[in-house]
């Protein structure tokens, strides 16, 4: 989560769930947290009933609107624009928290001379190359910063205007950066009126400063646009001019939609990064040796100063005894990461026939992935296929069940690919742990054993690990080398030769290479190889031999302290130092959660200080510190460089220092703010015959699509749709349109109608309500269209799959798709079968533009 | 017969009174009803579905699921569960999970079952071949120590121990640069 | 023994069905139909022989209290979690000639599966449209109030897994009051059409699931004034007997002539 | 894109769709045509229009053992009256042969329709005055077991080989079996009466008389069938269906909404049908036809068809009643 990231230090939720009642008002905003988050909007219920207000801002009427204070309906992919005129509306009015922003942001930093806003050059900061499509960041530097290709930026030293007058401080850019997203703005391009607009702002200004706090949920619906990241540094930036971050109440909520997608972020199965945030090693001089590789990542100020004991203790981790700084601690048998190499680039590679083979673990790409009709086909080019489910996903019975093979596209015996299929275990059969969306690791024990051959994925990894190694131990070359050193002795116990989670979660935790004990924190790693951790941000959850604290159940507090661990040290608030003022006292008796106790010589307070205990609010690092000891006793956001939460991101971020509007790929308008410029410059649509695209706008296709989820449904289905109780409560497709589109489309509630967009067509109930309203955008009426994508064609319910609608394309910064705000028509009645459904299909996009 | 009069409900409504609507009226059957959690064995369990991590407590007997419940203690939660948590027993328990390794052949038309062994060892020779065949070490004599045709997707659902393997596997040691799921950071 | 009731409250519901799943997962109900109904998210439609929680959905131009829903015409969705009411005097209890329908020492209405031989006379003696016969099997269902639950102290299925605490558990009295409070809290808020549907005013009786409704009971397909079949006994009776009567007189003259 | 339609869901939402285009809007289901085309739920409508009560469960069984149990019980009141008159010692002893064979007949009809037949004898399990069903099985179960007696008491007699105390039986038997056989010919208005179903509640004053009348005149015109053309149920027919004339016309005059489903529709139809032959149409041919043996027995055919028919229709307008919610919500607003 770079939004998150780059403007407070760490790609997590700074707050969590259950801190929601002691907010003031909440905005929930591209989250549908009543339907997907149930059990989480109990505490967002429980405000409500103690006073707070909740807003809702969403292109549909839903559960959460329901129970929401205020509803604002808005055009899918505007939000940047809304959130843009929060920012101006804070400024405007002053309703910013002054001492809060001039302390603990970077608000009143100077910025390079060199810098150029996107309102200067229409649309593109400057470093803008059209040739690359990329962009230089070094204009977007503080004054003073050096850039360089082989070192970070050193951001600890700058020039700063505590006033806040200085026309080239981050405060000043930043109210030019958005003068121009009025109210008025906010009408023509969300479509939200005025009136309702300034209701929200104030609702949520009037819950901010030192007596209260106001906080941000958000989910989806922010990140799957082409701009995401920068609507959550929208929200980040706004949260903190109003002083929210890191106080109880306050912060922002990254709702996450699967058991442990946050750890598998943290513990990345993904291709950039390796575990605890430390980036790949990417192709090039940079990668060279180790020295190289820690030289561009390890900064001299701020908590990364620590990068090489995180990235050399990995190693150590992985690669055991053979990892020695003799040779690089095994640095050199790190693959390098040469493209693309997300799923999103990788379908289409495999679409080419460019991939052999897939391993697809507990996922439905031919539901659940962007173009999903374009995935089923790319699994017909590959040379073998492994699946693991508790039940035959459509991704397993690609071969002979999906709709392309009744349309005529693949036909079974023509498939070379060879698929297995493994039956997996379930959560209450193995033992392990999740992290959930607020960095809470809890573990989850066996009960039970799994049914005849399934097994986990900790037995299925582990076993084909052990085969593999032992082909690499009889196969001594430079390319084995790596798999043949890879620690792989885990003890196998039980009829099921199962390895022991504990044994794994221990080797995360990190531990002394001497004595094999346990490490209590990542503050005990070093970077001479006397220790080996295999996630330094876990560091602490297993602080001793059989002491695993993500199976700690006896909560303390209403922090829930003592119930799991939760990355860093167990810290629930991050950030928790800004919840009190500079000189250390809190902001206020209410809203206290952090402070500084003199008589102790220590932070303390409700929560465990996310700062040096000891280090004393009054403490100025000497000119020479390097590490924390550079940051004084005043900086909150210990990750960065310079200690301050990053209202402007000087470096990290691949599309701009400062969110601005860009129209989503497809588009009914063209960008109200940049005549050249009308989607995010950066952001790759991976055009292409499969992978089409509309015109923005597009007669053919008039309407803004987005999709969603349903509470009574689980993403791609696999884990609702074959399960009679939840399948009953849903079971079939839908698309929810307004009365006035249904008129306009001549359809009736209930009837079936067909939704296309570029990449292709799915069936679907009429659902006609006033649920979804008719928007006015610029004079002219946009209407909108809501589509569920839990279907696929397999399971008690069957249905189309909202997927194939949708195309493969990325953010810059995190390549995700754009799910939210695309472009679609309507055509009464079925979608129809066979080949003459395909015919038709192409006719229709033969229409004239 | 005798047993049967004593267990006849209206003896007992002409002896104790009653109008045929109280315990006159019940069955042993109901008399001894209890709830079939009582007394099995609990684990504190965490709800696979969404991020929120509800807790639930599994309650198993000899080997066999008989519940799943949230967890009254977890401060997440507070014992409750939505629709999908509510559901968890179902999750594990319906006839529609597949147990057994299924192997379909190039070009076949049907699935065939597979031992599990078997599998496991084909599949770790498909890894080898499509590795042999792609592994790059160095390109303008930089190191690149990669393969590009293995891919690897999924892992959002799976627990932390879980990916950790599967990233030390197929990064650290197969040089599988393609590995991805669907969480995006 | 402490007489329990459900209190349930539609501001407080986020319509997740998450009662409909727990009551089917721990009575082991099996599914209802896989049909798409197009009544707003309710696929489920009533209560019956096994689907013992239902949650409705209401689509009602009308404004949802204090809430600014941004548009030009008022709207709101409201959502209740509807169950048996486990009437005072209730129609299915007095109908049941095996007295496999007991009164348990919750005060809650029990069918007893290994007694009822599915007469159906249940059926059409609730004045709630509750009670239902499974045609596959035989025999009438409906919520049992986790009697069995109840029995080790647990709370029921639906109550302990509602996630914003809409369905509420204790005992009748508490509720009752937690039912008055609530009405007014929400007047105050501004939920003007906010009241308690309770029997106890009719022949029915206290009941011991109490709802708070938003509007008109109609548009919950709640009955505005339930009635207890059995209030009507006597009249009937009498008047089988005199017609009875009458009818022998009547006969007797005819022969005797 | 092809996936197995629910045919059900299909077919209602065809069916919605026509009657949309004719009429332009669509009643009851609470779906609408695209002039307003969001289902509603409205206190006018109800939750979609969606039935409040749950329909009766019973199928044709139940109607044929109101029939039966009516010719049954009214026959052991005949036998009694012709007893006490002495006159008709034969029409006795045939009353109380179809009483008994009427009474054989009842139990197979509702073990048929129980959801599970093998569990009848729970019937017996309990005795519930607060049930009419429990009373009305108790009350099956004495009176066969006294008829049985009756029957084969007065059987004796004639055939001259009882002991002298038999006659004093016979009297017993009779008398208590036209006691239980009066319960047993009303009991099942009252049966429907006490229920949640309106059209059946709101009617249950008017039930007894209807099935009291109907149960005695079934059984005497059963009797004149097999050749009792005595006067006594000439008289018995004037009256019974005079009475019955009255109980259709009372239903049409009054012109209830809760009477609808007797008006309207399947059972409304069979209502008027069976009230009309059990009615007007019997009697008439008594007035006119009276005096020839033929016209009688086409007048005792006609109430017997009429008197079976007007049982199912009760049912039938029992379910129809159920799934209209709006006849409740009237009644109870009232």
């Amino acid at each position: 989560m770079p939004g998150l990231g780059t403007s407070f230090g760490r790609g997590g939720s700074t707050t969590a769930p259950g801190d929601l009642v002691n907010a003031d008002a909440i905005l929930i905003m591209g989250s549908n947290m009543a339907e997907n988050h149930p059990v989480g909007f109990q505490w967002v219920i429980e405000a409500r009933e103690r006073g707070a207000k909740v807003i809702h801002v969403d292109p549909r009427f839903s559960r959460t609107s329901a129970m929401a204070d205020q509803w604002l309906p808005l055009r899918a992919g505007s939000d940047a624009i809304f959130l843009g005129a929060l920012i101006r509306y804070v400024i405007e009015k002053h309703r910013e928290f002054r001492e809060y922003l001039v302390h603990y942001t970077n608000a009143s930093v100077i910025i390079a001379d060199e810098f150029r806003d996107t309102e200067e050059l229409d649309g593109v900061f400057s470093g803008w190359n059209p040739e690359t499509k990329s962009y230089n960041p070094a204009s977007w530097l503080y004054r003073g910063a050096a850039p360089s290709d082989d070192v970070p930026p050193d951001l600890s030293h700058y020039e700063s205007d505590p006033t806040l007058e200085h026309p080239r401080c981050v405060f000043q850019l930043l109210k030019k950066h958005f003068a121009r997203y009025t109210p008025e703005l906010v009408e023509a391009a969300c479509g939200i009126p005025q009136n309702a607009f300034v209701r929200a702002a104030e609702t949520f200004t009037a819950a901010s400063g030192p007596e209260r706090t106001a906080a941000v949920v958000y989910s989806v619906g922010w990140t799957q646009h082409s701009n995401g990241v920068q609507v959550i540094r929208a929200a980040a930036i706004l949260q903190m001019l109003l002083g929210n971050v890191g106080r109880p109440g306050g912060g922002i909520l990254a709702l996450r939609g699967h058991a442990s997608i946050q750890g598998s972020t943290d513990i990345p199965t993904l291709y950039d990064l390796l575990p605890g945030y430390l980036p790949m090693p990417a192709f090039g001089p940079g990668s060279r040796s180790l020295a190289d590789y820690v030289s561009r990542h390890r900064t001299r100020t701020g908590w990364w100063a620590n990068f090489d004991k995180y990235i050399v203790s990995l190693l150590r981790a992985y690669y055991g005894e053979a990892a020695t700084a003799a040779n690089d601690f095994g640095f050199g048998w790190l693959p390098r990461i040469s493209a693309d190499h997300s799923h999103q680039g990788y379908w289409l590679d495999m679409n080419e026939g460019r991939m052999e083979g897939l391993f697809v673990l507990g996922q439905n790409p031919a539901v659940g992935g962007p173009n999903a009709r374009l995935e089923r086909k790319a699994l017909a080019k590959l040379k073998w296929l492994v699946v693991r489910d508790l039940v035959e996903t459509e991704t397993a019975a690609f071969w002979y069940d999906s709709p392309e093979v009744r349309r005529g596209e693949l036909r079974p015996e023509e498939i070379a690919t060879e698929i297995f299929f493994f039956p997996a275990a379930g959560h209450a059969e193995k033992d392990g742990c999740f992290t959930n969306t607020q960095r809470l690791l809890q573990w989850h024990e066996k009960a039970v054993d799994p049914p005849a051959d399934a097994r986990s994925e900790t037995w299925f990894i582990c076993h084909l690990g052990r085969r593999l190694k032992e082909k690499a131990l009889r196969d001594p070359r430079p390319r084995n080398a790596g798999l043949a050193a890879l620690t792989w002795d885990y003890a196998l116990e039980g009829e099921h030769t199962e390895p022991r989670a504990e044994e794994i979660l221990a080797e995360i935790n990190g531990f002394r290479t001497s004595d094999r004990l346990p490490i209590s924190s990542y503050t005990d790693l070093a970077a001479d190889g006397s220790t080996a951790c295999g996630c330094w941000i876990y560091s602490g959850v297993y602080p001793g031999p059989g002491q695993n604290r993500a199976r700690e159940r006896n909560a303390r507090d209403a922090h829930g302290h003592g119930w799991g661990f939760a990355w860093p040290s167990d810290r629930r608030i991050l950030y928790n130092r800004a919840s009190a003022r500079p000189d250390g006292s809190p902001w206020s008796e209410r809203k206290k959660l952090v402070w500084w106790d003199d008589a102790a010589h220590s932070w303390t307070g409700l929560d465990t200080p996310d700062f040096v205990a000891s280090k004393r609010p009054d403490y100025r690092p000497a000119p020479d510190a390097t590490g924390d000891a550079a940051l004084a006793g005043d900086k909150p956001f210990i990750l960065h460089p310079d200690g301050l939460g990053w209202l402007w991101v000087p470096s990290g971020l691949k599309d701009g220092p400062l969110p601005t509007h860009y129209e989503p790929h497809e588009s009914p308008v063209r960008n109200p703010l940049y005549s050249t410029q009308q989607t995010n410059p950066p952001a790759d649509a991976k055009r292409g015959p499969e992978n089409a695209y509309a015109e923005s706008p597009d007669p053919r296709f008039p309407y803004v699509l987005t999709t969603y989820r349903l509470t009574e449904h689980h993403t791609a289905g696999g884990m609702s749709r074959t399960l009679p109780h939840l399948a009953e409560l849903q079971p079939e497709m839908f698309c929810e349109i307004s009365p006035q589109l249904a008129a306009e489309c001549d359809v009736r509630h209930g009837e079936w109608v067909t939704v296309v967009t570029p990449r292709g067509f799915v069936e679907a109930r009429a659902m006609v309500t006033p649920r979804m309203r008719q928007l006015r955008i610029h004079g002219r009426i946009v209407h909108q269209v809501g589509l569920p994508y839990h279907w696929g064609f397999r399971g008690l319910v069957k249905g189309d799959a909202a997927n194939d609608l949708v195309s493969i394309s990325e953010e810059p910064n995190v390549r995700i798709m754009e799910t939210k705000g695309l472009l679609c028509n309507l055509v009464r009645g079925r979608g129809g079968e066979g080949p003459a459904a395909l015919r038709r299909f192409r006719s229709f996009l033969e229409r004239p533009r | 017969m005798a047993g049967f009069l004593s267990r006849w409900p209206f003896l007992r409504q002409i002896t104790a009174g009653g109008d045929g609507t109280g315990p006159e009226a019940m069955t042993d059957a109901t008399r001894e009803l209890r709830p079939r959690l009582e007394g099995a064995e609990i684990a504190r369990s965490v709800c696979p579905y969404c991020a929120v991590g509800c807790g639930q407590l599994v309650y198993h007997r000899e080997g066999k699921l008989v519940a799943i419940e949230g967890d009254p203690e977890s401060p997440i939660s507070r014992g409750r569960l939505c629709p999908k948590g509510a559901d968890s027993f179902e999750l594990l328990t319906h006839a529609g999970r597949e147990t057994r390794v299924k192997y379909r052949a190039p070009h076949s038309i049907r699935w065939e079952t597979l031992d599990l062994e078997r599998a496991m060892e084909m599949v770790a020779e498909r890894v080898w071949e499509t590795r042999e065949r792609s592994f790059i070490e160095q390109r303008e004599d930089l190191p690149l120590m990669q393969t590009s045709t293995i891919a690897h997707l999924g892992g959002a659902t799976l627990d932390n121990e879980e990916n950790y393997l599967i990233k030390k596997l197929f990064t650290a040691g197969l040089g599988v640069v393609a590995v991805s799921n669907q969480a995006r950071i | 023994m402490s007489v329990s009731a459900f209190l349930t409250d539609p501001t407080l519901c986020i319509g997740c069905k998450a009662c409909e799943v727990a009551c089917k997962e721990w009575n082991g109900l099996p599914q209802d139909g896989l049909e798409w109904s197009g009544f707003s998210y309710d696929n489920t439609r009533r209560l019956g022989a096994s689907t013992w929680r239902h949650v409705l959905f209401l689509e009602q131009p009308r404004a949802l209290g204090p809430q600014i829903a941004a548009a030009e015409d008022p709207f709101r969705w409201v959502f209740l979690s509807d169950v048996c009411k486990h009437c005072e005097n209730a129609g299915c209890l007095d109908a049941c000639p095996t007295g496999a329908i007991v009164r348990t020492e919750f005060d809650s209405v029990f069918v007893q599966p290994d007694v009822c031989n599915g007469c159906g006379y249940c059926v059409v003696s609730c004045p709630f449209g509750v009670i239902d016969r499974r045609p596959d099997d035989g025999r009438a269902f409906k919520c049992t109030f986790c009697y069995d639950r109840q029995k080790a102290g647990l709370v029921p299925a639906c109550a302990k897994t509602c996630p914003t605490e809409s369905i509420k558990f204790g005992t009748i009295e508490e509720m009752e009051q937690r039912a008055e409070a609530r009405v007014a809290e929400l007047r105050e808020r501004g939920y003007s059409d906010a009241h308690a549907y309770n029997a106890a005013d009719t022949s029915v009786g206290r009941t011991h699931a109490l709802f708070i409704l938003l509007g008109e009971p109609e548009a919950y397909n709640f009955p505005p004034a339930p009635d207890a079949p059995a209030v009507h006994l006597r009249s009937a009776w009498t008047m089988a007997l005199v017609s009875a009567a009458v009818g022998f007189l009547i006969l007797c003259l005819a022969f005797l002539r | 894109m092809s996936r197995e339609a629910n045919p059900r869901s299909e077919s209602r939402l065809d069916a919605i769709r026509e009657e949309a285009t004719r009429t332009g809007h669509v009643a009851g289901s609470g779906l609408a045509a695209s002039a307003s085309p969001t289902p509603s739920s409205s206190p006018a409508a109800g939750y979609y229009g969606l039935p409040l009560l749950k329909a009766p469960v019973w199928t044709w069984e139940v109607p044929l053992y109101f029939f039966a149990g009516g010719v049954s019980g009214a026959s052991t009141a005949i036998a009694l009256a012709a007893r006490i008159a002495g006159r008709a010692p034969d029409l006795e002893l045939a009353a109380l042969w179809i009483a008994l064979i009427a009474a054989l007949i009842c139990p197979v009809l509702l073990i048929a329709d129980l959801g599970r037949p093998s569990r009848f004898l729970n019937m017996l399990r309990v005795f519930k005055r607060q049930s009419p069903m429990s009373v009305g099985a108790w009350t099956l179960a004495g009176f066969t077991g006294v008829v049985i007696v009756a029957v084969v008491a007065d059987e004796a007699m004639r055939a001259g080989l009882a002991p002298a105390f038999t006659g004093g039986v016979t009297w017993a038997a009779e008398i208590l079996g036209a006691a239980l056989g009066l319960v047993l010919l009303s009991y099942t208005a009252v049966l429907l009466g006490v229920t949640a179903i309106p059209v059946w509640s709101e009617n249950r004053r008017l039930l007894p008389t209807h099935f009291v009348a109907s149960g005695i005149g079934s059984a005497s015109a059963l009797l004149e069938l097999f050749g009792f053309l005595v006067p006594a149920t000439q008289m018995v027919g004037f009256i019974v269906s005079a009475w019955e004339t009255l109980v259709g016309a009372s239903i049409e005059l009054r012109a209830r909404a809760v009477d609808e489903p007797l008006r309207r529709g399947r059972s409304g139809w069979a209502a008027r049908a069976g009230g009309t032959l059990a009615g007007p149409v019997a009697l008439l041919l008594r007035i006119f036809e009276g005096s020839s043996p033929g016209g009688r027995e086409l007048a005792a055919a006609c109430f017997l068809a009429g008197a079976l028919i007007t049982r199912y229709a009760w049912l039938w307008a029992g379910r129809a009643s159920s799934a209209n919610p709006r006849a409740l919500f009237d009644l109870q607003r009232q």
